[in-house]
């Protein structure tokens, strides 16, 4: 019992990210478009599960109402209301798949090896900063402080896209 | 993180405990919702399985386990069967943060007591919110996949519901947080302790909550996606068994959910009713007492209104439900201040 | 906990497949969906050194990340909604309007 | 926003809120309705071609199943229409009792729309409430007739039973409970904001459109047409009774609702005007069994709960039933307006609108 309880402690976050990769996956190799949608829900499901993994709650739960709660659903939306059946017949993949997927393959072994190569050094079992008072209290404090300028052009932003969605989306009215 | 014996097996068996609970009490909601809408209705309700029909929800739970399982011929079959886990998945996790009470030995069982809920986070608000907004993509997927006209009217309508009327939830939810000072839920029922509970000083924030946790869980007279005399059944319309028992069990478990923490956040969770406090009824009892009150408004409401239309529905959340939750933090955080 | 190095190479193939969805997919949706991956597994790589650093400027980043995420999926989806009103097709083969 | 499909979407003939066998095709444009053609007939049993090989007193059963939730008044048509033909005379006591009754039906038929009506827009109690004062309204049909949906009460010449003794305490106890009954229906609906929303600039329809499309009844009063066969030509003991005609201005489903409510205190009023100035004597005159009219043909209309009920009646002066039978039936003159009320609104509108227009298809399809 304890030994499994250890292997899984230890190994979570393995198991997290394996389950990610084959989902992302499923994304973009999905021919139908609602499918790639669900493997997209369940990647971000899984990121936030990685998030916290990583003694960042407030991250995750942010990634579930960001991603699952909002963006998601308006891709959604957006599948159902575009009539996609028509472009079912249509080729998935072109001519150049299999040459990106070979520069992609590289680029990731490069990185790889590149990042092995790289002293981290070890990895802090306990991080202090972040998990004093739990993180979403030190978040706020470092928001509301430190990055308080970001934190407002952040919302300066999104009013821009709110009111930029609106017009690209309108209809527009004769005058 | 320190993994022994005791840090495994509590919270496994309140896990078990909370689970049988609450799918218990599915059952009785059903039998209940049946009861007091007939009572209200001059009629008897089930009254032929059992005594006054008190197994008619075991009869309807058999029933619909040992029904055929249909799945139409053009349905995307993958998605058709995602889509009640991805229901009643997030219905139930959202248990794992309330506290049903304070603190319990399990009739002194343990030596150090442990906290009534399965876990204490310290931003169970936040996560319940979080772990909720999956749940939409049942209904969203369920109505789609289904290929079928009316599931998908259906589906739509509940997802658009769904996320406009989550926003006014959260909102009504922030002046309580402000006043408590913190996101756990164990936190605010005990800021309540000190002060009255938030539903004085909070009271338009728990109208809003009530009218939004109405709306959120599709019940009467917010149930324009299962409305049954428009889309026939809304979004589950053409699923039937075991599937379709799932969406029916995320339903009601998504009403106890929004009791629950209706309960927790303005109704002073597990304490006594102030000038009460001298009857020694245990926590948990005072904690289902308030919740049933809740979720007696919900079988209220569904027997006095008809339906709301579906822009009237938008309407009133975007156009009163938002600002006025607004004024509500913002009143409040002046007076927090 | 895992060595660093894992997550950075777990984020680097997450990112890998995001780039080749928006390679190799024509469907305009799929690409942004690629894009919202190739954005996550950036947004794994600040975690992790948030926590490797034990630095709460990470963390901060990550939540400015989903906010720019979020504007661009809104403003992305506009933009489809757009051409689809014009197109009637989101195959992105179909809009080469510039193309001499 | 995009350039849409227009979404078919066929609602019956199996829905719960079509009312029977009706088949709407909608054309949606999103929720909203661009286009409705009623689909009729699922029900058609051929009631006029069957008439003509029955005898007329056989051809009133065929009647009762017409407008199954109103057979009273689609008794009263017929049976009038023979008598208008024949020239037979009625005692009073039987024109009384007929206006009691077909009152009482009036009630029945009202009490079920209100009923439906109010399910289809949500409100489930309104409709436990109307049945069970319908089901008093029942009882007293099975009491004179022996049938409760299906009565076949009255005969050429008068009625077929002298009243029943019991008959009188029923009815006077159900005027002294209904007004507060209705009271309570009126307390859940009539202020309710949400059915204010549901029916105000609902399913809207001029009185110029209305007069057009021939429509009648309390659809036709609800657009503000003071018309009323029970007032224009006073049939039985309408004449003699004191009571008011129920109009709104309102031309939407909402004064529709106010229009019936207003017949239902108005029918009580002259069902208990009835039952008070019941005259003594004969229940029927002397008539032949088998029943035989002269050459000739006539109409004769009614006001039966859902509008005008007209019988066009041919006979041959040879055979004992009918030559031919034509039945003018409310439920399908006001189907007519369901298209120029529905166009423009929102699917969940069409059902109030059904619900509105209070159409039985069994009269509909006949």
């Amino acid at each position: 019992m304890e030994a499994l309880i250890s292997f899984f402690s230890h190994y979570m976050l393995y198991i997290l990210m394996g389950v990610t990769i084959l989902t992302a996956v499923g994304v973009v190799y999905s021919k139908n478009a609602v499918h790639s949608v669900v493997a997209l829900l369940l990647t971000m499901i899984l990121v936030a599960g990685i998030y916290l993994m990583l003694d960042a709650e407030f991250i995750a739960v942010v990634q579930l109402l960001v991603y699952a709660g909002g963006i998601i659903v308006l891709f959604v939306f957006m599948l159902l209301l575009v009539a996609l059946h028509k472009d079912e017949a249509l080729r998935l993949f072109n001519t150049y798949t299999m040459i990106s997927l070979g520069l992609i393959a590289f680029l990731v072994i490069v990185l790889a090896v590149v990042f092995f190569g790289t002293p981290f050094g070890p990895v802090p079992e306990t991080v202090t900063h972040i998990v004093k008072g739990g993180s979403t209290e030190a978040v706020a404090g470092a928001l509301y402080s430190t990055y308080i300028l970001p934190f407002e052009i952040a919302s300066v932003l999104l009013l821009v896209v709110m009111v930029g969605a609106i017009v690209l989306t309108k209809e527009r009215v004769k005058l | 993180m320190d993994f022994t014996m005791i840090n495994i097996v509590i919270p496994t068996v309140k896990i078990l405990i909370v689970f049988t609970v609450v799918l218990l009490s599915v059952l009785v909601m059903t039998y209940a919702e049946r009861k007091v809408i007939a009572f209200m209705q001059v009629r008897l309700g089930p009254m032929r399985v059992g005594p006054w029909g008190l197994l008619q929800p075991i009869a309807d739970a058999l029933k619909l386990f040992s029904k055929e399982d249909i799945i139409p011929t053009m349905a995307d079959k993958w998605v058709y069967y995602l889509a009640p886990t991805l229901a009643i998945v997030p219905a139930l996790l959202t248990f794992l943060v309330v506290p049903f009470g304070d603190q319990t030995t399990f009739f002194g069982l343990l030596k150090h007591p442990t906290s009534m809920a399965i876990s204490d986070l310290n931003i169970g608000l936040l996560y319940i919110l979080a772990i909720s907004s999956v749940g939409i993509y049942g209904i969203l997927l369920g109505g789609w996949s289904s290929n079928s006209k009316y599931p998908l009217l259906g589906a739509l309508r509940s997802a658009a519901q769904i996320v406009s009327y989550e926003v006014p939830l959260t909102l009504a939810i922030i002046g309580p947080i402000l006043m408590a000072n913190t996101l756990s839920m164990k936190g605010i029922v005990e800021a309540q302790s000190k002060g009255m509970w938030f539903v004085i000083p909070q009271f338009f924030a728990f109208l809003i909550y009530t009218a939004c946790a109405v709306a959120e869980t599709n019940r009467a007279p917010y149930d324009l996606p299962e409305a049954e005399q428009e889309l026939v059944a809304g979004f589950h319309t053409e699923y039937s068994g075991m599937k379709f028992a799932f969406f029916y069990l995320a339903e009601y478990a998504n009403m106890i959910v929004v009791s629950a923490i209706a309960t927790v956040v303005f109704l002073g969770g597990w304490l006594p009713v102030p000038g009460l406090a001298f009857l020694h009824i245990p926590a948990i009892i005072w904690f289902a007492l308030k919740m049933g009150f809740f979720l007696f408004i919900f079988l209220w409401l569904r027997a006095t209104y008809p339906r709301y239309r579906y822009d009237q529905l938008m309407a009133i959340g975007w156009k009163f439900f938002i600002p006025v939750a607004l004024i509500n933090i913002f009143v409040t955080a002046l007076l927090v201040l | 906990m895992i060595p660093v190095t894992h997550v950075l190479v777990f984020s680097m193939i997450l990112f890998g497949i995001g780039v080749t969805g928006v390679l190799i997919r024509r469907n305009a949706l799929i690409m942004l969906m690629s894009l919202e991956l190739m954005m996550n597994a950036a947004n794994i790589n600040l975690i992790v050194f948030a926590r490797q650093l034990d630095l709460l400027a990470g963390q901060v980043f990550a939540i400015f990340v989903m906010c720019v995420a979020a504007s661009e999926v809104a403003i992305g989806l506009a933009i489809i909604a757009a051409l689809f009103k014009n197109k009637g097709t989101v195959q992105i083969d179909h809009f080469n309007g510039l193309k001499g | 926003m995009f350039k849409s499909e227009i979404i078919e979407l066929n609602m019956g003939p199996q829905h719960p809120s079509t009312h029977g066998v009706l088949r709407l095709k909608l054309k949606l444009d999103g929720e909203t309705i661009v286009g409705l053609e009623p689909e009729i007939g699922y029900l058609h049993r051929g009631v006029e071609k069957l008439a003509e090989s029955f005898t007329y007193l056989q051809a009133l059963n065929l009647t009762d199943r017409l407008d199954y939730v109103a057979s009273i008044s689609n008794n009263l048509g017929y049976i009038e229409t023979l008598e208008k033909l024949g020239g037979i005379e009625v005692p009073r006591k039987a024109k009384y009792f007929r206006t009691l009754m077909t009152e009482l039906g009036r009630l029945s038929s009202h009490l079920l729309w209100l009923a439906t009506h109010a399910l289809d827009i949500g409100a489930m109690t309104v409709f436990l409430y109307a049945f069970r004062e319908r089901e008093f309204i029942l009882d007293m049909f099975e009491m004179v007739t022996g049938g409760r949906l299906l009565t076949t009460a009255f005969r050429y010449g008068g009625l077929k039973d002298d009243i029943p003794k019991e008959l009188e305490q029923k009815i006077r106890d159900f005027i002294k409970i209904f007004p507060g009954r209705l009271a309570d229906y009126e307390a859940l609906l009539t202020k309710n904001r949400i059915w204010m929303k549901r029916t105000k600039q609902v399913g809207v329809i001029s009185a110029e459109d209305a007069i057009n499309l021939g429509l009648s009844g309390p659809v036709l009063r609800g657009s503000g047409v003071r018309f009323d066969v029970r007032k224009a030509e006073p049939y039985e003991a309408y004449g003699e009774l004191d009571w008011e005609m129920a109009v709104e201005d309102g031309c939407d489903t909402y004064a529709r609702y106010l229009v019936r409510l207003e017949e239902m205190r108005q029918s009580l009023r002259i069902v208990e005007q009835a039952l008070d100035g019941m005259p003594e004597g004969e229940f029927r005159t002397k008539a032949p069994k088998v029943l035989k009219l002269p050459k000739g043909e006539v109409y004769h209309c009614i006001e039966a709960p859902k509008g005008e009920l007209g019988y066009y009646l041919i006979s041959d002066g040879k055979g004992t039933g009918p030559y031919r039978l034509k039945v003018r039936g409310p439920s399908f003159v006001n189907l007519q307006g369901l298209k120029p009320m529905a166009v423009g609104h929102m699917v969940a509108d069409v059902v109030a609108i059904i619900g509105t227009l209070d159409v039985v298809l069994g009269e509909v399809d006949r």
